[in-house]
């Protein structure tokens, strides 16, 4: 059986400039690991701006052809999908992005998003059919479609949104979701809604999630295993709470000691009371 | 802080605008360092000279030829004035008398007057001439190469006041090719063009003159000449006249119209080229000493050009005679001239243009066979003149023109002609139905069934009266339901009346001495040998590519009589007559200039009283005007 | 869009003001329907007439009434100018959105071929196209010229636009909600458009106008069809300057000047209303 | 340096494009042109007398050689290349046979000096003033010069240009109104000419002015106006730097920069604009040379004019472009 | 520790009036709020996005401009004694005090610093008035504050393009602690940089605060750089201050349902337990709820939370929080 989602030194080059100036980017260097078939779990890509770890997303999704590797989905490399075969593997993996304020376009209704995936990536032929099927996915994020239909992206709250978000990427009954920074850009008080409701999309609906984030403490709250990247190059993998706890690499090791608590800084703060 | 450098900068900006104010008036400027009162400021009418430093006249559309070169600095054989000339029109000018031809006018003998100079000194004789016709044959992209090419055999100068001309056939018009009109073949200078490798591409710059005045300054940006009076003027062929009266002459590009009329009313112009007919009514009105050629209405100066709408016969439509008659009896010609010159013109039923001699010669002797021609139209038969037209025209102007509207018959004959086709719709009908064409409610089709398309090409604002009269013209065609278009050409005149582009056009074909009854200065290029295929280019002049035997013959005819014969003019009367009846060109009026000549620093300019040139600033025999003026007071 | 009109109507002096120029403009071109001269006619009045009750504006040197000549000459040259916006906008809305949203080597070409149009003189080469064309250039087909030369600028500001469109992550959870490259296009990002192209479209009317004016007044078009430059072309071979009819030129110079100034403000006003830092980004945008 | 380098020749590569397209388009539309040029030398050579056929046609085979127009269509556009490359447009037929780059080199001086004195006040003033009233934006005085920028600019330059000529020609006579400078004055460095040439150039010169001062200043107002809000010019503000030094070294310095760049786009257009002026002013530069041109057909020069047009403003646009880096040190970074 | 306020708020009031086309809008951005600063302290200011913060720190640093507007209250400095609030200062007062006793740390610091001027020129530009002195003199004081905060001179001849965003937030530290100012408004400054970076911008903070002993107001939503910087915190929700005292504490025993909300939902490494989330979403300000601003999702909300406003009452001695629950001692 072909692993969900295999990557094999899978790696990108930019090039920059024109025909005068022309400079490459290695941007991803020789990535490689694979999510089981079977196995749903929540892969965390850890990196800080400019790992590489968004230009991995995109090649996951499809959306960049990698320079180098192989990045094969349910055993067929991504690259070489042909036009008729792109739609069903969009439909089997969907992301899911930072800012939920910019996922919709704000002059259109949040349901025309839910009912085009239904129609298009679904399966649904019919209005009905689409509306029945964002239903379902809204109800699994804990929205009806009833809450949802004819309002606009601004008569929500980041929270909110960002469930539309995920029930939009569910409606197609995807395999896989690649959620870049899911809570980032959400409020705090809200943000731990987000990260517990990925937990249950794995263990109820069996999805895998591949979780990319800056931010170590909900990778370690959420995440099954994990990799840390630094300048496109994976520097450590493994099981989420080992590595975190223990971090090998110095990289990781660094980026665990940033983590603030309330005695991260030195000197330590005097009392003040 | 901020309400300082607010006033800083305002003041800044209201300072520049004051600027002008602070200056000296000084509107459009005149020569620098030289005494207004010794200088004659004359409108070059070809504008800003792109190539301001050539004076080689005899290379092709080089410079400019109307900068003063052609009236002031250089000379030929003999000139025709299409008035009636200082001493008569016929004047010989570097020639000491007429041409002698022989029996079968195959060749020309010249005598030449001697003590003529160039202003470099050097005397002018029979070896200018024979080196005129030789380095031009000789060289075949010059100007007149061509034409003496063809009909020159050889030249010789036996004296130095004697050529003789071996034509190659006969021609008792050669000697034309040395006449002045306009221009004609300039004499060149030997001793200059000898020692040049490549006479085409010689600038001739600076000018040796063999005329009254030599180059003084000119700007290499083509937008003056000065000319200034030789020391020794009696050592040329105008000294016979007596002194010029300018020492200097400066030949200008005042610009368009408008700035034209401006320059004169700050006496800052003596003569204009020509204006619109409502700038000559401004200056007429506010230059105190401006004036035209007519003291009043209509002031201009009717050229010995016939101003009409010329078909191009090879044209499917305008082939057929009855087409083109009844296009003639669309029009009414009053609306014409008024469109056109606000009133003023001289009006002409016939193919002559009703100037200089010719309404003596043929206007006038032939108005009772134009009042008794008659046209059938199958339906029924007309007789289309009007001999009352001029006199309706002066009615029409004379409410808001008054008393300088003449009500005497000979004065309005004399200033706006006699009668016209009267405008007769019923017969133009008849005349297109006979043709095959058919009505469609207000819409002529043609024979094939598709709509009457015709086009006008008019020049635009390179001849702004003509363009007006042409708007008018296809208006009122129009109206009688061709579906009629101006068709403006410009600059592609030239290109597109040599091929035979265009449906009609309005200009002139029929152009003539104007001091002399000899029509053959236009008809013999209608000759039908002459005549190209359709679509190829054609000789100026026919553009019309009209051809008919009875022309042939009436032109062969001519060509062997002599110039001044009397039987001439009834071969002319049997060009009339035929033309009549054919309607090549539909003859509307003389082409009147309106030039206007400023009183304030000069008298004695040519006018309708005082005949005694053409005042109009380009034509080479303008230099008559020079010995006339005098300083006014 | 009536309420974004009536909105600017009451809060925007700027507008009000363009609004009502044009308005009157607009009267005017509607006024011609009800013109009882044929426009293309000559001497159909007495020539040269000073403004009257008769005649409000006076009569031309050429027999026709100043007011009425205005009024088909000011419907034509608006709807040339507009012929020109509206066909421009098509190619600078193709282009833009294309190469914003491909970028990489088809937004390369297709900026370069834009700038190069943005740096070139057009007015020599409008000119050569007349000194091509001569009798053949029909209003029309200038127009089509011009739109064809007249987009460059505009495009730029678009695929500006669209470039950040592209960025924004509703592009994407399109292309994941199934959305064609064409629908992205036409339903998600051209809506953003809109309001640029609105206002360019009145600037570039202005451009339009101001450049075929320019031309029928040096003769370089067809003058079958009266239009403002045409009237000023007539007025000027007819030296009505020094001839004292100053009417002749007055109020067609009057009334062009308003239709410039009118859609001059009514593009800043919508400007001001849509992003007050569109004229930054715009002038920014070349280099960013 | 080297980024610069890059950016140079980035800049070139563009030149280099504009310059190729436009003498291309050039090239096409004049070469589609119905004028004959050998034609109508024969019509207006044959214009003053009695040509036979013979004679006409020995006269066409010879002026086909003269003008370049023999062989086939590649033949001649690499003729015309090769033509242009060594700046060589042929002779003018409306003055032949003197060769085209001499009349535009005669007119191109003239163009060149009001397009750049126009450019140049334009620029300066209208950012200037542009500048102060995007600062201070409550102030009168500045809020009228607004308005009067508002109501000038959006007019063509034709319109503005006739309505001076009008004003100060004609109702209150006051300046020359054609021509570069007065007659009979020895073009030179000598005084009395170069005073001609300035009091000659003032109206002209103004009717560029006065619309380009227009756009500038709406340009820079509404550029410092955004400006003003931005982080580092509030930031320079609550840091008490002198207002001064914010106006100058923060605001206009900074809003300089896309004003540089909009000079470099709307180069073509004030060109275009000083073609009309000239005409309207009969200024002995290009402009004029171009319309006259037109009017006698005469395609050689017409053709000449354009590309040299094209030329001279890509060339500018270049220039300003390299000088960009000095007035803002980014560029060179972003590709 | 000097107990006497460098800053001191009271009954602070703002809003922000906007008529955009006919369509008014009043948004009370800072509804009646009252706190203090001491000297030498790290203030923190803590709260989600619109939550008013930003809006408070520019009307406490007079930074009132159009569409925001001051609608009562007092923001008094101790250097500027007699001025109820910055903006309403003369002109002349302000710019005494600019820079030299109070200086401000911007967020979005990309974009703070001119872009077409070198590093040089801004410190001119900001410090050469209030330091003076000649131009070496000047020169020689800048290189030592840069390296007293550990950086190279080297930037000074870089502009800003040419410096990564850590580098960048650190000089506008060094730019505003140059002066050493009196009190420094710090809004966001590390909110864009990665954690690594963020660490070492913010121990620098710390130390330059230490060492000159001047006041910080430190505004983020990140409770996790609170916890790690401030010496004492105010926490805001929708407009208003509803919990403030010594940080330690807050973290320790957080008083208000929401501050005990964001302290707790705050994942750990190493810590495994469940995390819960807060129903419903954060107030529109323009139209906030009656009452209690967070009753809508305060699980200990009563119908006394409906209707009436919780007074910032002192739960123990420097910790106030505003809420009727623990007042009521309910919680």
């Amino acid at each position: 059986m072909n692993p969900l989602l295999e990557l094999e030194a899978v790696s990108k080059t930019f090039t920059r400039g024109g025909l005068l100036s022309r400079r490459t980017v290695e941007a991803v260097k020789s990535v490689s690991f694979r999510l089981e078939d079977g196995k749903p779990e929540i892969f965390a890509v850890i990196g800080e701006s400019g790992s590489g770890k968004s230009t991995l997303a995109r090649m996951i999704l499809g959306m960049h052809r990698p320079s180098g590797g192989r990045l094969r989905f349910e055993g067929k490399d991504v690259a070489a999908l042909t036009a008729a075969e792109r739609p069903t593997f969009m439909a089997k993996v969907q992301p899911i992005f930072q800012n939920p304020f910019e996922a919709f376009n704000p002059l259109k209704k949040l349901d025309f998003y839910l009912f085009m995936t239904a129609r298009r990536f679904g399966g649904a032929a019919s209005q009905d059919g689409a509306e029945q099927a964002s239903d379902v996915a809204l109800r699994q994020v804990g929205l009806t479609l009833d809450e949802i239909r004819g309002r606009f992206p601004h008569e929500l709250s980041g929270g909110q949104l960002q469930r539309v978000a995920i029930a939009r990427a569910l409606v197609s009954k995807p395999r896989l979701i690649l959620a870049d920074e899911p809570v980032s850009m959400v409020d705090a008080s809200l943000r731990m809604s987000i990260v517990n409701l990925f937990g249950e999309l794995r263990d109820r609906l069996g999805l895998s999630i591949i979780y990319i984030t800056h931010d170590l403490a909900t990778a370690y709250y959420i995440a099954d295993r994990l990799i840390i990247m630094r300048k496109g190059e994976v520097v450590e993998e493994g099981p989420a709470r080992e590595v975190l706890t223990h971090p090998k690499h110095p990289y990781s090791q660094q980026l665990r000691a940033a983590v603030l608590t309330p005695d991260a800084l030195s000197p330590p703060p005097q009392p003040t009371i | 802080m901020i309400s300082m450098r607010t006033w800083l900068a305002a003041a800044a900006m209201a300072t520049a605008l004051a600027l002008p104010g602070a200056l000296k008036v000084e509107a459009q400027g005149i020569p620098q360092n030289i005494p207004r009162k010794e200088l004659l400021i004359l409108e070059n009418p070809e504008g800003t000279i792109k190539n301001a430093g050539w004076f080689n006249i005899w290379a092709i559309n080089a410079g400019s030829q109307s900068n003063g070169l052609q009236q002031a600095a250089l000379d030929t054989l003999w000139y025709i004035d299409p008035e009636k000339g200082i001493d008569g029109a016929w004047d010989n000018s570097l020639a000491a008398a007429k041409p002698e031809y022989n029996a079968d006018f195959t060749e020309m003998r010249v005598k030449l007057r001697r003590g003529l100079f160039w202003s470099d000194g050097v005397e002018f004789t029979s070896a200018d001439v024979k080196a005129t016709v030789d380095i031009q044959v000789k060289n075949p992209n010059m100007r007149f190469s061509a034409v003496l090419a063809n009909n020159v055999a050889s030249v010789e100068a036996p004296d130095p006041e004697t050529v003789i001309f071996k034509l190659k056939r006969p021609n008792s018009r050669f000697h034309a090719n040395f006449t002045v009109r306009w221009g004609a073949i300039w004499i060149l200078p030997k001793h200059v063009f000898e020692k040049v490798e490549d006479p085409a591409k010689f600038d001739f710059n600076k000018p040796v003159s063999l005329s009254a005045y030599t180059l003084h300054s000119f700007d290499p940006d083509g937008k003056w000449y000065i000319w200034q009076l030789r020391e020794d003027w009696q050592r040329t062929s105008l000294g016979r006249f007596g002194k010029p009266g300018p020492k200097y002459l400066a030949y200008v590009d005042p610009g368009p119209p408008d700035k034209r009329v401006i320059a004169q009313l700050n006496n800052e112009l003596d003569v204009i080229h020509d204006i619109s007919p409502e700038g000559m009514f401004r200056l007429a009105r506010d230059g105190k000493k401006s004036r035209g050629w007519f003291n009043g209405f209509p002031y201009g100066h009717p050229d010995p050009t016939l101003a009409g709408v010329i078909f191009n016969t090879q044209n499917e439509h305008l082939k057929n005679r009855d087409v083109r008659w009844a296009l003639t009896l669309m029009i009414d010609v009053k609306a014409v001239v008024m469109a056109a010159y606000r009133g003023a013109a001289t009006i002409s039923a016939i193919a002559v243009p009703p100037t200089g001699i010719h309404p003596e010669a043929y206007h006038k002797p032939m108005e009772a066979w134009v009042r008794d021609f008659e046209i059938d139209t199958g339906k029924s038969k007309v007789k289309p003149y009007d001999p009352t037209v001029a006199k309706q025209i002066t009615d029409m102007l004379r409410p808001s023109m008054g008393d300088q509207i003449p009500r005497d018959e000979k004065e309005i004959a004399n200033s706006f002609g006699l009668g016209w086709w009267k405008q007769n719709p019923q017969a133009a009908t008849e005349l297109l139905e006979r043709a095959g064409y058919r009505k469609q409610g207000a819409q002529w089709m043609t024979p094939d069934g598709k709509p009457f398309v015709l086009r006008l090409m008019v020049e635009g604002d390179l001849r702004p009266v003509m363009t007006r009269a042409g708007t008018m013209i296809v208006q009122q065609w129009r109206q009688a339901g061709i579906d009629a278009r101006i068709d403006v050409a410009q600059g592609t005149l030239l290109t597109r009346r040599a091929a035979g582009d265009f449906d009609s056009f309005i200009g002139w074909s029929v152009e003539t001495w104007g001091g002399h009854q000899d029509l053959s200065y236009f008809m013999d290029s209608w000759h039908s040998a002459f005549v190209a295929e359709a679509g190829k280019p054609q000789p100026l002049r026919n553009w019309q590519r009209w051809t008919h035997p009875e022309l042939d013959k009436i032109i062969e005819d001519i060509r062997k009589i002599d110039f001044d014969d009397p039987k001439g003019v009834e071969l002319g009367k049997d060009y009339v007559k035929l033309v009549t009846r054919e309607m090549p060109l539909i003859p509307l009026m003389s082409y009147n200039v309106f030039t206007a000549m400023d009183h304030t620093y000069w008298t004695g300019f040519p006018t309708a009283e005082n005949p005694y040139a053409n005042p109009v600033t380009n034509w080479g025999n303008s230099r008559y005007m020079f010995v006339r003026l005098k300083p006014a007071n | 869009m009536i309420t974004i009109l009536r909105d600017l109507l009451r809060y925007n002096g700027e507008f009000r003001i363009g609004f009502a120029l044009i308005a009157v403009v607009a009267a005017m071109a509607a006024l011609s329907f009800a013109s009882p001269y044929p426009p293309n006619d000559v001497y159909v009045v007495a020539p040269d007439a000073p403004p009257s009750a008769a005649h409000w504006f006076g009569t031309t040197s050429r027999g026709q009434d100043v007011f009425w000549q205005l009024t088909i000459a000011i419907r034509n040259t608006l709807g040339f100018g507009l012929l020109v916006a509206l066909l421009s906008r098509i190619i600078s809305i193709l282009v833009g959105l294309t190469a914003g949203y491909l970028g990489g080597w088809a937004d390369r070409i297709l900026m370069a071929i834009n700038d190069t149009f943005i740096v070139l003189p057009l007015f020599p080469i409008l000119i050569l196209f007349y000194f091509v064309l001569r009798d053949s250039m029909s209003t029309v087909l200038l127009a089509c010229i011009m739109a064809s030369l007249g987009w460059a600028y505009d495009a730029r500001l678009i695929r500006s636009v669209a470039m950040s469109l592209k960025q924004r992550e509703f592009t994407d959870t399109a292309i994941f909600s199934g959305m064609k490259t064409r629908e992205i296009l036409l339903r998600e990002h051209l809506p953003y458009v809109m309001p640029i192209v609105f206002s360019t479209t009145l600037n570039n009317m202005n451009w339009s106008i101001g450049l075929e004016v320019t031309l029928a007044v040096l003769g370089f078009m067809d003058i079958n069809t009266p239009t403002i430059g045409g009237m000023i072309y007539w007025a000027n071979q007819h030296t009505a300057i020094v001839a004292g009819v100053w009417w002749w030129i007055a109020f067609p110079i009057l009334l062009v000047v308003m239709t410039f100034v009118g859609l001059y403000l009514l593009a800043v006003s919508m400007n001001a209303y849509i992003d007050p830092r569109s004229r930054l980004a715009r002038m920014g945008g070349g280099r960013s | 340096m080297r980024s610069y380098l890059h950016y140079a020749l980035r800049r070139f590569a563009q030149f280099v494009l504009v310059v190729f397209i436009g003498i291309n388009l050039a090239y096409v539309i004049t070469h589609a042109t119905p004028i004959d040029p050998v034609e109508q030398s024969i019509a207006a050579v044959t214009s003053f007398g009695n040509t036979a056929p013979e004679a006409i046609a020995e006269m066409r085979r010879s002026l086909q050689e003269l003008y370049g127009l023999n062989g086939g269509w590649l033949e001649q556009y690499s003729t015309f290349w090769s033509r242009v490359l060594r700046a060589d447009f042929g002779p003018s037929l409306s003055a032949f046979p003197a060769p085209v780059s001499s009349l535009i080199a005669r007119a191109l001086p003239w163009t060149l000096g009001l397009l750049g004195f126009a450019t140049i006040v334009s620029w300066l003033l209208g950012n200037l003033l542009g500048g102060l009233a995007g600062y201070y934006q409550q102030n009168r005085s500045l809020k009228l010069l607004g308005v009067l920028a508002m109501a000038l600019h959006p007019v063509p330059y034709y319109i503005v240009a006739l309505a001076l000529m009008i004003v100060f020609g004609f109702i209150w006579p006051l300046l020359p109104i054609t021509g570069g400078s007065a007659m009979n004055l020895e073009q030179g460095w000598n005084l009395p000419f170069i005073i001609s040439v300035a009091k000659h150039s003032i109206l002209p010169a103004l009717s560029l002015i006065l619309i380009g001062v227009g756009s500038w200043f709406l340009g820079m107002r509404s550029l410092v106006s955004n400006i003003v809000t931005e982080d580092h010019v509030v930031y320079a503000e609550i840091a008490g730097v002198d207002p001064r030094r914010i106006l100058g070294s923060y605001v206009m310095r900074n809003a300089l920069a896309p004003q540089v760049t909009g000079l470099a786009m709307s180069l073509g257009g004030i060109f275009n604009g000083a073609v009309i002026t000239e005409k309207v002013f009969g200024y002995p530069g290009v402009g004029t040379l171009l319309v006259d041109a037109v009017y006698a057909g005469d395609y050689g020069l017409v053709l000449g004019v354009t590309t040299v047009s094209i030329l001279g403003v890509s060339l500018g646009v270049l220039l300003i472009d390299l000088l960009y880096p000095l007035i803002d040190p980014r560029v060179q970074v972003t590709t | 520790m000097n107990g006497a306020p460098i800053l001191t708020v009271e009954n602070l009031k703002a809003r922000f009036r906007t008529k955009h086309f006919g369509v008014s809008r009043e948004v009370p951005a800072v509804d009646d709020i009252t706190f203090s600063i001491r000297r030498n302290e790290i203030f923190g200011l803590a709260g989600e996005s619109s939550s008013g913060k930003t809006t408070l720190i520019k009307t406490i640093a007079g930074l009132v401009r159009p569409p925001l507007e001051l609608v009562g209250g007092r923001a008094e400095f101790s250097f500027l004694p007699d001025a109820p609030t910055l903006h309403q200062a003369s002109p002349a007062a302000v710019a005494k005090v600019r820079w030299r006793h109070l200086s401000y740390i911007m967020q979005a610091s990309m974009n703070v610093l001119n872009p077409l001027r070198r590093i040089s020129a801004t410190f001119r530009d900001f410090a050469l008035p209030h330091l003076g002195g000649t131009a070496g003199d000047f020169e020689r004081k800048v290189t030592e504050h840069l390296a007293l905060l550990r950086l190279d001179p080297s930037i000074l001849d870089a502009y800003p393009h040419e410096l990564s965003g850590g580098m960048r937030q650190r000089v506008t530290i060094a730019l505003a602690t140059i002066c050493r100012p009196d009190f420094i408004i710090a809004d966001e400054p590390t909110t864009a940089l990665d954690v690594i970076v963020q660490k070492d911008v913010l121990g620098m903070i710390r130390s330059i605060q230490r060492e000159m002993g001047s006041s910080v107001l430190f505004v983020t939503h990140d409770m996790a750089v609170h916890a790690a910087l401030t010496d004492r915190l105010g926490v805001m929700y929708a407009g208003c201050l509803v919990e403030e005292g010594a940080t330690s504490a807050v973290f320790a025993r957080p008083r208000h349902p929401y501050t005990r909300h964001l302290i707790h939902s705050l994942p750990r490494i190493g810590d495994d337990r469940q995390r819960a989330s807060l129903a419903g979403s954060p107030p529109n300000l323009a139209d906030p709820p009656p009452g209690c601003r967070f009753h809508p999702r305060c699980p200990l909300a009563v119908q006394r939370c409906r209707q009436a406003r919780p007074a910032m009452l002192e739960a123990e001695p420097g910790h106030r929080v505003a809420c009727h629950a623990v007042e009521e001692g309910r919680s």
